[in-house]
């Protein structure tokens, strides 16, 4: 059942090529600058910047999500919409409980006075 | 593989033998009315539960009568129970009615034999996946079952399975595993209605011309489909917990009886609780919409005019489906959750309230102006509204975090739940076979005894229930094996008394039921294939509709309501009817 | 098949063919899941006093060569998929076949990584960063092993009467959509537990 | 049987704190609403039932009732609802759950649940809990304190008996040893999750004399039912007088205090 339209598959080819290509180099990127060991915050965010542009590539050439219908683009909306809701509260939670956590480790004055 | 005719060829080499045709079969009929009785057998199981544990609460540490001899030392010494086994029939109750019984029954049953009907299709969009995903529930099912006479029994703790106490607990890890099959067969179900409602319909049938019980299942899958997996995710967390020895939703240091945990730590119990909730809150909507379908079906059909509002009933519906994903953290105000998110839960809750008026409002106003017919289909769906009323009215001290401080985990929410699922859920769900039934099997069921038997369900229901929300109101804890056993719960043990024995006499109004369902099966009186007159496709092929549904496509011409046109023969056009006569 | 017959009859439809809609579906509710995993893990990492570096106790260079082998993986399930709309089966079966192998190669290079991990007495219950690694690394092989299983299906039937079949080009389409989907959850899994 | 069991009927049960009118006047509020909205709304439906059932020679009207009066239930509600927001609920939860006490204003109490017990710790007189560790736990200590710490040498611990004195903020620092459990006062209508590796704050002011019950309202295991304690609120007088007699033999002696173990 094919759906695919004119596009020619030659055409095609040479883009997966080129996004294989920046996916290499944004994998041999993200490993370099690992070695920086960044501060957390700015290795984090770098990491996740490199790490979502590879994952748009990806579902953007091969998943055909280009050349995709509009429902397609709803229904993951909707999916990226709940997965943030997921993401937020209980991370929004665990931040807001941090005074709260008991960590026995801690020396004894400190523990004492809470 | 082309067409029609070889499409029935094709499956027809199925039909000759016993097994392809009502043990493995595709075909959506078959499969909906294997769960239909599937689903009635666990009701019926998970309300025999509840009846043992409604003994031990009126009568608490007294022999429960009949079956107390019959069951095992290790779960009832000389006939009364142990806390453990009352613990397990709790979580046991709760799991089987919700994922075993309503879900199953409402969606399992109901959409997959109605839906592809009512959209004029010959079958769902993928067959085999529909039985793969009977096929995943039943193993569930049977595992939960058997989970009873697995070392470490059932498992105890709660349906809610908070951990850490469902880590240290025995039976969980039976819990965990038919958890995984169940939520695989919700899964499957879910892609295979939405596929189904999106690509299957006849032509004519745009989406605005969808019977509201359609819409209601199509939103239900897109419910399960979502919320489903982080409960799954979570539940694999707690099987790594139980099996593996990590620490997911274990904190360092637990002490159990005066021993330090072998867990290393660092994790968080609430953060089960948030992945639990954000399944089990859209679990309600599961459970509350095909209801709802149904009853919206029963109304237009027996006051023989259009709905109220279509398109109203319809958005509040998807609204509904959406918000129910940002409403969870009201089960957790006092959970130990960061205060502050309860006031922006509080808001979503209040908001999520407002469709489910309109909804109820659509469908009183829906009325108005009728020429109501009485038939025992209509008497449940005209109960379900003010018993809907009542569940929803009381969730709003619920949902107010102050209020909520005093009314949690007492009986006032178990109440609350049960007017929602039971006399909602279920009324709903019983009114709905009244009213299909001379769909599955070309046959009426008896009307005297439909009567019968919904005046005394309904009287009984309301006789369980009702006590709770003064047992609540006076503080009384939930889940509490002997209830006698605290002072707060002294005053109102009465309460529990009047509860157990409307229990009792609930599942006595169930025989004439059960009586007057399998006596029609063979026996009732036979009728045409629309003894209703009801203007949806479901009704425009032969009643039990053949292999394929319908002779050829159906062709849609009008929406799905179309009662009482002004200088029509008859009041009611079909939807597959070109020309008003 | 019964998938075909409704294209065929007249309907109203998305004009998406229904295996591409339940695949997308599908997936839908899989980032559900592995989002699961991801807020666990944050929250988790959050409230933990310490959280040891990927580079101290993970071996990065193993995982970035399996993060090579998962992307050429990907790009070759996409050509096998190419080739399949040129009516190339000698090409389909070249670009299967490499995908199926880098697979392997990827469980064969994940399974060292766990023999190493069990050598030095890392298990799951050793601590909370271990219990997340095997967790989300096991499921994701998991997923691994299913996608193997069902292109190693497409192989054997694209073989026989399959590659006449209609839905063919359709079901390695699909094949493809999840071993990209596959392809992402390691990408995000890579820098998560190994460079962060 | 006890002092507390008067303080229960079929109704809310006696008002002993400051959070008890607040969260009753509320219960009274919505619950009259409830009752209110449900009376109307049923006179109506029999309304329906009566006037539009079937009869011979009567159809149904295709017409339906305008939209507006369908939005007005709607709109009554989402007004009772946002009035009942701003005005009571979130106030209300401010005062009872965000806004806590000052440590040194109150009387302050560290309580650790355990399966099935209430383990009540008092600071003593210089006010500072002694340190604990979960290594040092057993039956003589359930709590784990540490004896080397100098904080820890007045600290006492009761099991499942709670004392207050009347009119005071209350600060308790609850917590779990074992698992969730959760910790509810009916006549104070207080009630609080104890989550195990975290320390919840809760407060109260007691404000009647007398005896009460601590009931555990989260399902915590075979002993569920029987975990309770008793509450005393004392005159301030009365409790200092308890508190330096409770707390007066040596630590050693301390340890044998009877504990109930289920």
């Amino acid at each position: 059942m094919s759906d695919h339209k004119a596009h020619s598959e030659a055409a095609h080819v040479k883009i997966y090529m080129m996004v294989f290509g920046a996916l290499m180099v944004l994998t041999i990127v993200t490993v370099l600058v690992s070695y920086l060991h960044l501060p957390p915050a700015l290795g984090i965010l770098i990491g996740l910047a490199i790490a979502t542009t590879k994952a748009s590539l990806v579902a953007t050439f091969f998943m055909h999500l280009k050349w995709e219908r509009r429902l397609i683009y709803g229904l993951l909306g909707l999916t990226v919409f709940f997965m943030i809701v997921l993401f937020a509260v209980p991370i929004v939670d665990n931040h807001g409980l941090k005074p709260n956590i008991i960590h026995y480790d801690q020396p004894a004055a400190e523990e004492a006075h809470h | 593989m082309k067409d029609h005719s070889e499409h029935g060829e094709h499956n027809g080499a199925h039909q000759d033998d016993f097994v392809g045709k009502y043990i493995f079969s595709v075909d959506h009929k078959v499969i909906g009315l294997q769960y239909l009785f599937t689903s009635m057998f666990f009701l019926l199981f998970g309300f025999t539960l509840v009846l043992l544990m409604r003994w031990q609460l009126a009568y608490p540490g007294t022999r429960i009568p009949l079956i107390g001899s019959l069951l095992p030392l290790s779960l009832a010494p000389g006939g009364v129970m142990l806390p453990s086994f009352y613990n397990s029939l709790g979580a046991m109750h709760g799991t089987i009615m919700v994922f075993l019984g309503i879900v199953p029954l409402g969606v399992g049953a109901f959409g997959n034999y109605v839906l592809p009907l009512q959209i004029g299709a010959p079958d769902m969009a993928f067959p085999r996946m529909n039985m793969m995903s009977y096929w995943s529930y039943l193993p569930g099912g049977c595992l939960m079952l058997l989970s009873f006479f697995l070392p470490g029994g059932a498992a105890q703790s709660g349906w809610t399975s908070y951990p850490p106490l469902s880590v240290i607990n025995p039976g969980q890890t039976t819990w965990l595993i038919a958890m995984v099959f169940l939520i695989t067969s919700s899964l499957l179900g879910s892609i295979n209605f939405i596929v189904t409602t999106l690509n299957m319909r006849a032509q004519g049938m745009t989406l605005w011309r969808m019977p509201v019980f359609v819409w209601a299942q199509f939103v239900t899958a897109i419910l399960l489909l979502l919320a489903f997996p982080p409960l799954e995710a979570a539940s694999i967390l707690q099987l790594m917990d139980r099996v593996a020895g990590t620490s997911f939703y274990i904190p360092a240091n637990l002490v159990v009886g005066g021993k330090l945990l072998d867990h290393t730590g660092g994790g968080q119990p609430l953060l089960w609780q948030h992945l639990f909730w954000f399944l089990a809150h859209p679990e309600v909507y599961v459970l509350i919409l095909p209801a709802m379908g149904i009853v919206a079906e029963i109304i237009a059909n027996n006051t023989r005019k259009p709905l109220f509002g279509y398109k109203e009933i319809v958005g509040a519906m998807i609204f509904l489906g959406g918000m129910s994903f940002v409403v969870w953290a009201h089960h957790m105000f006092l959970s130990g959750m960061t205060p502050a998110l309860s006031n922006f839960f509080l808001v979503t809750t209040m908001i999520i309230s407002v469709p489910s008026v309109a909804l109820l409002t659509c469908l009183v106003f829906s009325l108005h102006g009728g020429s109501i017919r009485f038939t025992v289909p209509m008497l449940f769906a005209l109960a379900f509204l003010p018993m809907f009323g009542i569940g929803g009215l009381t969730g709003l001290p619920l949902g107010m975090p102050v209020t909520d401080i005093y009314l949690h985990d007492t009986y006032y929410v178990i109440g609350h739940f049960h007017y929602v699922v039971v006399t909602g859920t279920i009324i709903a769900l019983m009114g709905g076979t009244y009213f299909w039934f001379p769909k599955w099997f070309g046959r009426r069921m008896s009307e005297g005894w439909g009567k019968f038997h919904f005046w005394t369900t309904l009287l009984c229901m309301n006789g369980v229930f009702m006590p709770m929300f003064i047992m609540g109101m006076a503080g009384a804890s939930r889940r509490l094996y002997d209830p006698t056993a605290q002072l707060h719960n002294l005053t109102t043990q009465p309460m529990n008394v009047v509860s157990t024995i409307s229990a009792i006499l609930l599942m006595t109004a169930q025989i004439p039921f059960l009586v007057n369902f399998f006596y029609s099966i063979f026996h009732g009186e036979k009728c045409d294939s629309n003894p209703w007159h009801v203007t949806t496709l479901d009704w425009a092929c032969p009643s039990p509709p053949p292999h394929g549904n319908f002779a050829k496509p159906p062709r849609v011409y009008r929406g799905p309501y179309e009662y009482s046109l002004p200088g029509a023969k008859a009041d009611w056009i079909p939807q597959d009817v070109k020309e008003a006569a | 098949m019964s998938t075909a017959t409704m294209e065929h009859a007249p309907v109203e439809s998305t004009g998406i063919p229904n295996g591409k809609l339940g695949t997308w579906l599908f997936l839908a509710s899989e980032v559900m899941l592995f989002a699961t995993l991801f807020t666990s893990y944050i929250v988790l990492r959050v409230a933990a006093p310490s959280w040891p570096r990927g580079w101290d106790v993970l071996n990065v260079p193993l995982a970035t060569l399996n993060t090579f082998i998962l992307i050429t993986s990907s790009v070759t399930i996409v050509m096998a998929h190419a080739k399949v709309l040129e009516k190339d089966k000698a090409g389909f079966r070249r670009y299967m076949f490499f995908t199926l192998l880098l697979s392997f190669g990827f469980l064969i290079v994940k399974s060292f990584e766990y023999a190493s991990k069990f050598q030095h007495h890392h298990y799951p219950a050793t601590s909370i960063f271990y219990a997340i690694y095997f967790t989300t690394t096991g499921l994701h092989g998991i997923h691994v092993i299913g996608g193997i299983l069902f292109n190693a299906g497409l192989m054997i039937w694209g073989a026989g009467d399959g590659w006449e079949d209609p839905l063919f080009a359709g079901r390695v389409e699909y094949a493809g959509l999840y071993w990209h989907f596959v392809d992402i959850v390691w990408i995000f899994l890579f820098p998560a537990l190994y460079l962060l | 049987m006890n002092g507390a069991s008067g303080n229960y009927g079929m109704g809310l049960p006696i008002q002993a704190s400051d959070a008890a009118p607040h969260i009753d006047l509320g219960l009274r509020v919505i619950h009259f609403a409830m009752f209110a909205i449900f009376i109307l709304w049923s006179i109506f439906f029999v309304y329906l039932l009566l006037k539009y059932r079937k009869r011979a020679g009567v159809a149904a009207q295709r017409e339906h009732m305008g939209l507006f009066w369908s939005l007005l239930p709607d709109a009554i509600v989402l007004g009772f609802e946002i009035l009942l927001i701003f005005f009571y609920a979130i106030p209300g939860w401010t005062r009872f759950k965000m806004d806590a006490p000052k440590p040194e204003d109150s009387t302050q109490i560290e309580i650790v649940a355990q399966q099935f017990n209430w383990n009540i710790r008092y600071p003593g007189p210089d006010g500072k809990f002694g340190r604990t560790d979960p290594k040092l736990i057993d039956f003589a200590n359930p709590l784990g304190i540490d004896p080397t710490d100098p904080a820890s040498k007045d600290d006492y611990v009761s099991v499942n008996q709670l004392h207050l004195p009347v009119g005071k903020p209350v600060l308790i620092r609850l917590s779990s040893m074992d698992v969730i459990h959760s910790f509810f006062i009916p006549e104070f209508r207080v009630k609080q999750d104890a989550v195990p590796g975290m320390r919840v704050p809760v407060w109260f002011t007691p404000t009647r004399e007398g005896q009460y019950e601590i009931t555990c309202a989260q399902l915590c295991g075979v002993g569920h039912a029987i975990m309770r304690g008793d509450v005393s609120v004392h005159t301030p007088e009365d409790f200092q007088k308890w508190l330096a007699e409770a707390s007066a033999p040596p630590a050693e002696a301390r340890a044998a205090a009877p504990i109930e173990q289920w």
